[in-house]
């Protein structure tokens, strides 16, 4: 789960890290009172969880009441990359000496936390030479002490004696605080701004791992899903919307996948993609087909290997959703697996078209498209 | 032989009462696996399929030697049972459990590492050593035994590839499925490594997903291996960004794409295949290569040698 | 630092433990008023840093408002193992179906925190047979597991899966992280009191170490010291208050120990103990002889080994102390090690007998005290 | 020969720029032992005594081969100083500072053994091995090399002794240390099993202390050792159940007791004498005893080869 920047401001400063003075508004109106409670200039920020928001114009400077009135106002109507803005963050213009990249995440490799970090910051990290990268594993069982802090601040170049050197190795050891006690997939603080002596974390992005929200409930929730996502989601699918020709529902996601680039290989492009899981039943397995189906794809295909998932279950709930919707797309399914057997008769009976081999199904299900 | 489990492996069942457990303890043992025990707080006593349940994992391992134990255990509670069984001294964990929280695992393989112990998954579908033992939740009828060594990270996709492998006449030395999660225990190249071992193995088929770097690490390990690999990597239509069901499937920068993947795995000389159903004529086609050469078995053996670490 | 009963329920009750309803009071008074709000039989309970407390009359039952104040009057103005009563704890009685032992400690020899718990609480743990004792040592990368927390409860006769065992299950994490937030040298809960599905600290003994005073600021402080202690403290030295014949003082505990042991062995008894430590200065040194004399000992035995510590600055202090305090007191002075010769003849010219080897001046100090 | 350092060993000084850091590193270069480099987080660049002071231990150890660190470090950053030496790949460290938090320690010994790094202190006075190399504080003056091993709980009373020792013609192997804490890294027996199998040690003394059970244990291993031991142990007439200066030093129940310890002692034994100076008289009553037994030498050795780990 992303966090909007100013949900993760909040958490920063809740571990001890400065932010810019500032108020979340959502109307132009309280986006002003706040510009004038700076007294100063100010900078307007869209509320997006897309990055590279600088960029799409998502970022305004306003130096008078008229301008910040304006400028909240344009931005609450935009969207940022696709993301309509609902809300603005309104801060102090900081007069910046250094800009730095600081940021804690994953490493999938070293299967630890690894502090990534940039004297080049507030720009995009990934354009920043391998050789200008601070990159730092931590060990779990040691967390991240003040001697690695300080030497982590000389490798940015700054000294860790100074005063701005020691207010950035204690950012640096409050960020893995933070990234350790909130579950968090990726602490980023891009820019954090030295200015004279202190350093500022002037914008925040934050992943919570979804798997740990049942421990984190004093979070935030942020929904980034679509209505048919969040269906899904809600039935313990994975949904994914896309633009083409065929729905796709398939159990697992690495057969998904295959089926796409099946799909896509024969010359068609999916419509969606529904990934069932593991041993959805009937019940499941029918709304999750009836969201496929809503998308109005000209055909869908249904690619169950029954493992833990049983073919008969399957097969009840394509028959179901096919008689109750009475729907003209074309369904075409590759069964097989525990059950199959069964499976099959019930589908062969409320004739539907069924298949042992994932590439016979697919090239139907290109077929009807057609 | 095979890697990691054979017939003699003892297995522990923890979470043997819950739905799964039970369900796949069953099939477990109706594939010929030896379980000799599960666990489940609070069921002590009670028996799953005539296979006595115990408290802990220390009265377990008190009353069995345990080889290996495949975890069924909900999420949240998933961490503490993995440790529970490596302070008992279970040496090799096969986590099926998916949503275990990212910093669980985390914490989990650092104090694997301290113990030395070997964790699969978690968010696996297991592993087979096709004949042998099957630890996990893959389809029982889809094995068959074979010089083939397959390594995957997602299960449905596995079942399809193995079984079509099956159905052509090619056998598996060991399946393993590494997990779909992003901090998992056995990479790639830990599962490679142990088939290029393995007398029983003479081709590698990987089975691979966009996102992440695994298989380009895999790439990099594979230029030193003395056996044919032949991959699929899912995923080259997926759009870029979203994400495709589980969380080892985020598209990222670079490497995680699918053109960076086939191309590092083609350079280490891999036969990298576009659909899931090319797989078997690919490996077919290699092991006949292999078996046409008549020094094979001899330059293999010497090269092992030198591979081995 | 030993925290009073009542602040040690506190800290309890901030990491989640549950603990009996009470107040602390300073006067009957209070104490009736406190009775009056539980609205039952009470329990007043002496606040006292000494152990045993009940075997010494320091707890009383009462269940009427008469009694309570009694009680409480009778506590405030009592001594129990020498120490004066200021605060008492009234609270109320609980219905107890068991008793048990539960505590956090370090473990020298395995160098880490050690849990001790026995099913057999609320009695003296020294008096409980060793096989009826549950010891657990914990790793401090690993914490104390929900797993290890179960089976300790197992251990100790109490079903885990029982609502009072999930109860004493996690009574015991929550002392683990106790222990490890507030730097504990040892956290007692004595008894833990089992009443129908919970389980309630009905006592608590906590200590914390010293050393890591400067980073618990926010904990209450302790002074359980005499007054010569405290000052010999603030001195950064370690004073005893002790009951014979000659003052000690010296550098370093254990040759501090092994002065009194040559004392003793010559047949005289120590009045005191200050163990000036190493590298004391002339001025603290100076002032922590004239604690030492404060106790009017019959003589002084003053033995350094100067290492950190220099001869002469020694002897300056004890001409210093000598000449203005015109006391009759003999000093006797073992001086060796650097700076010894210009120490030595400083204490000659001012009449102080000083010798080379400690056996000597012990004697020769003995003599005097004679 | 000797044992832990010797003339070869080269030295970290850390907190190096304090006063205690500055005036011990003086008098250690005095001494003759072998200080390379010091390190104090900010001062890198500054010379003390000749040393160069380096802001970190990693660019240390870059500039210099380094066997041990020192710390004369603040007790609050005495952890993470000493962490960081270990992670820059010190092995051994002898750590002086007194008031380290026992949370700290305990933290600090659970890394140490993880990554088989060998800990003196901390609380220590340090380590002499005479005429070869001083760690420390202790005085230079009082030592002279010989064959007699001394471990000690605390410091002007092992200077003490160790000084009558010398006075009494008795040179010494090794001094060590093992500092006034309650978590130390070496214990009496690991410090005893060193001079068990170290050639150049005939004989040991070992100055204890009331309270803890080191001593206790230390009687456990002696039973095991061909060497003699000679023991006082301070605090026969210390009061019971109060604190005497260092936290070592509480009396406690059972095991921690002057009768307890001495009877122990003895029952493994160990000659031990009641006052300090007894110690060199009967070291040399041990010694005599030693060398007029004509199979000494052999005896030894041969018994030796037993008792080595």
């Amino acid at each position: 789960m992303k966090l909007f920047e100013y949900m993760g401001k909040r958490l920063l400063a809740d571990f001890g890290i400065s932010i810019p003075q500032g108020t979340v508004c959502s109307s132009p109106y309280e986006a002003v009172q706040a510009f004038l409670r700076l007294k100063g200039p100010a900078v307007i920020k869209a509320q997006v969880l897309s990055g590279k928001r600088g960029k799409h114009g998502g970022v305004r400077m306003v130096d008078n009441e008229q301008d910040a009135f304006a400028a909240a106002q344009d931005l609450l109507q935009a969207k940022v990359q696709g993301y309509p803005v609902e809300k603005v963050l309104v801060e102090e213009k900081l007069a910046i000496d250094q800009e730095v990249y600081v940021s804690i995440t994953v490493n999938r490799q070293s299967k630890c936390p690894v502090l990534i970090a940039s004297a080049q910051g507030g720009m995009d990290i990934e354009a920043v030479p391998m050789d200008q990268i601070v990159r730092q594993n931590l060990d779990v069982a040691l967390g991240l002490p003040v001697f690695l802090a300080r030497d982590i601040t000389r490798r940015l170049g700054v000294d860790p004696s100074s005063k701005p050197g020691k207010a950035l190795a204690e950012l640096v050891q409050s960020v893995y605080r933070l990234f350790m006690a909130v579950d968090a997939e990726l602490v980023e603080i891009n820019p954090a701004a030295i200015c004279q002596d202190s350093v500022y974390a002037a914008d925040a992005k934050i992943t919570i791992d979804d798997a740990s929200m049942y421990r984190n409930t004093y979070l935030p929730v942020v929904d980034e899903k679509t209505e048919a996502e969040r269906k899904a989601n809600q039935l313990g699918l994975a949904y994914v919307d896309l633009d083409g020709d065929i729905g796709v529902m398939a159990n697992g996601a690495g057969i998904t996948m295959a089926t796409l680039d099946t799909i896509t290989y024969l010359g068609k492009r999916p419509a969606n993609f529904l990934d069932a899981g593991g041993g959805a039943g009937q019940s499941v397995t029918s709304q999750g087909l009836e969201l496929v189906l809503a998308k109005k794809p000209q055909a869908v295909l249904v690619n169950i290997f029954g493992g833990i998932t049983r073919c008969d279950d399957v097969a009840r709930a394509i028959t179901k959703v096919k008689k109750e919707q009475n729907s003209s797309i074309p369904i075409v399914v590759r069964l097989t697996g525990v059950n199959q057997d069964s499976g099959r008769a019930i589908l062969a009976e409320a004739g539907v078209e069924v298949f042992d081999e994932m590439q016979l199904a697919a090239q139907r299900a290109v077929e009807l498209a057609n | 032989m095979s890697i990691l489990i054979d017939e003699a492996t003892s297995v522990l069942v923890q979470g043997i009462t819950g739905y799964q457990g039970q369900f796949h303890a069953k099939q477990m043992l109706a594939y010929g696996t030896q379980i000799l025990a599960g666990v489940t707080p609070g069921k002590g006593g009670q028996r799953v399929e005539g296979i006595p349940v115990f408290d802990t994992v220390r009265a377990a391992m008190e009353a069995y030697p345990i080889d290996v134990s495949v975890l069924f255990t909900p999420a949240a509670f998933t961490m503490d049972a993995a440790i529970e069984a490596l302070e008992a001294g279970v040496k090799t964990l096969v986590i099926i459990t998916e949503h275990v929280p990212l910093h669980d695992a985390m914490e989990l393989m650092a104090y694997a590492k301290r113990v030395g112990a070997t964790i699969v998954g978690p968010n696996t579908f297991g592993l087979v050593s096709p004949g042998k033992c099957k630890i996990g939740i893959a389809p029982n009828a889809i094995f068959s035994p074979g010089e083939v060594g397959v390594v995957a990270r997602s299960g449905t996709l596995s079942y399809e590839i193995v079984g079509s492998l099956t159905n052509n006449g090619i056998g598996q030395s060991t399946v393993v499925g590494i997990g779909g999660d992003r901090v998992i225990g056995q990479s790639f190249v830990d599962v490679l490594r142990r088939f290029e071992k393995d007398p029983a193995t003479s081709a590698v088929v990987l089975v691979g997903e966009i996102g992440g770097s695994d298989e380009e690490d895999a790439a990099l390990y594979i230029r030193e291996m003395t056996k044919p690999v032949v991959a699929y990597i899912a995923g080259k239509s997926a759009p870029p960004g979203k994400r495709m069901g589980h969380a080892g499937a985020i598209i990222e920068k670079g490497k995680g794409t699918y053109s960076n993947k086939t191309a590092a795995l083609r350079e280490a000389g891999v036969k990298v295949v576009t659909l899931p159903f090319e797989v078997a004529t690919t490996v077919k086609a290699e092991l006949s290569m292999l078996h046409l050469d008549p020094f094979y078995g001899l330059t293999w053996s010497m090269k092992q040698v030198d591979s081995i670490e």
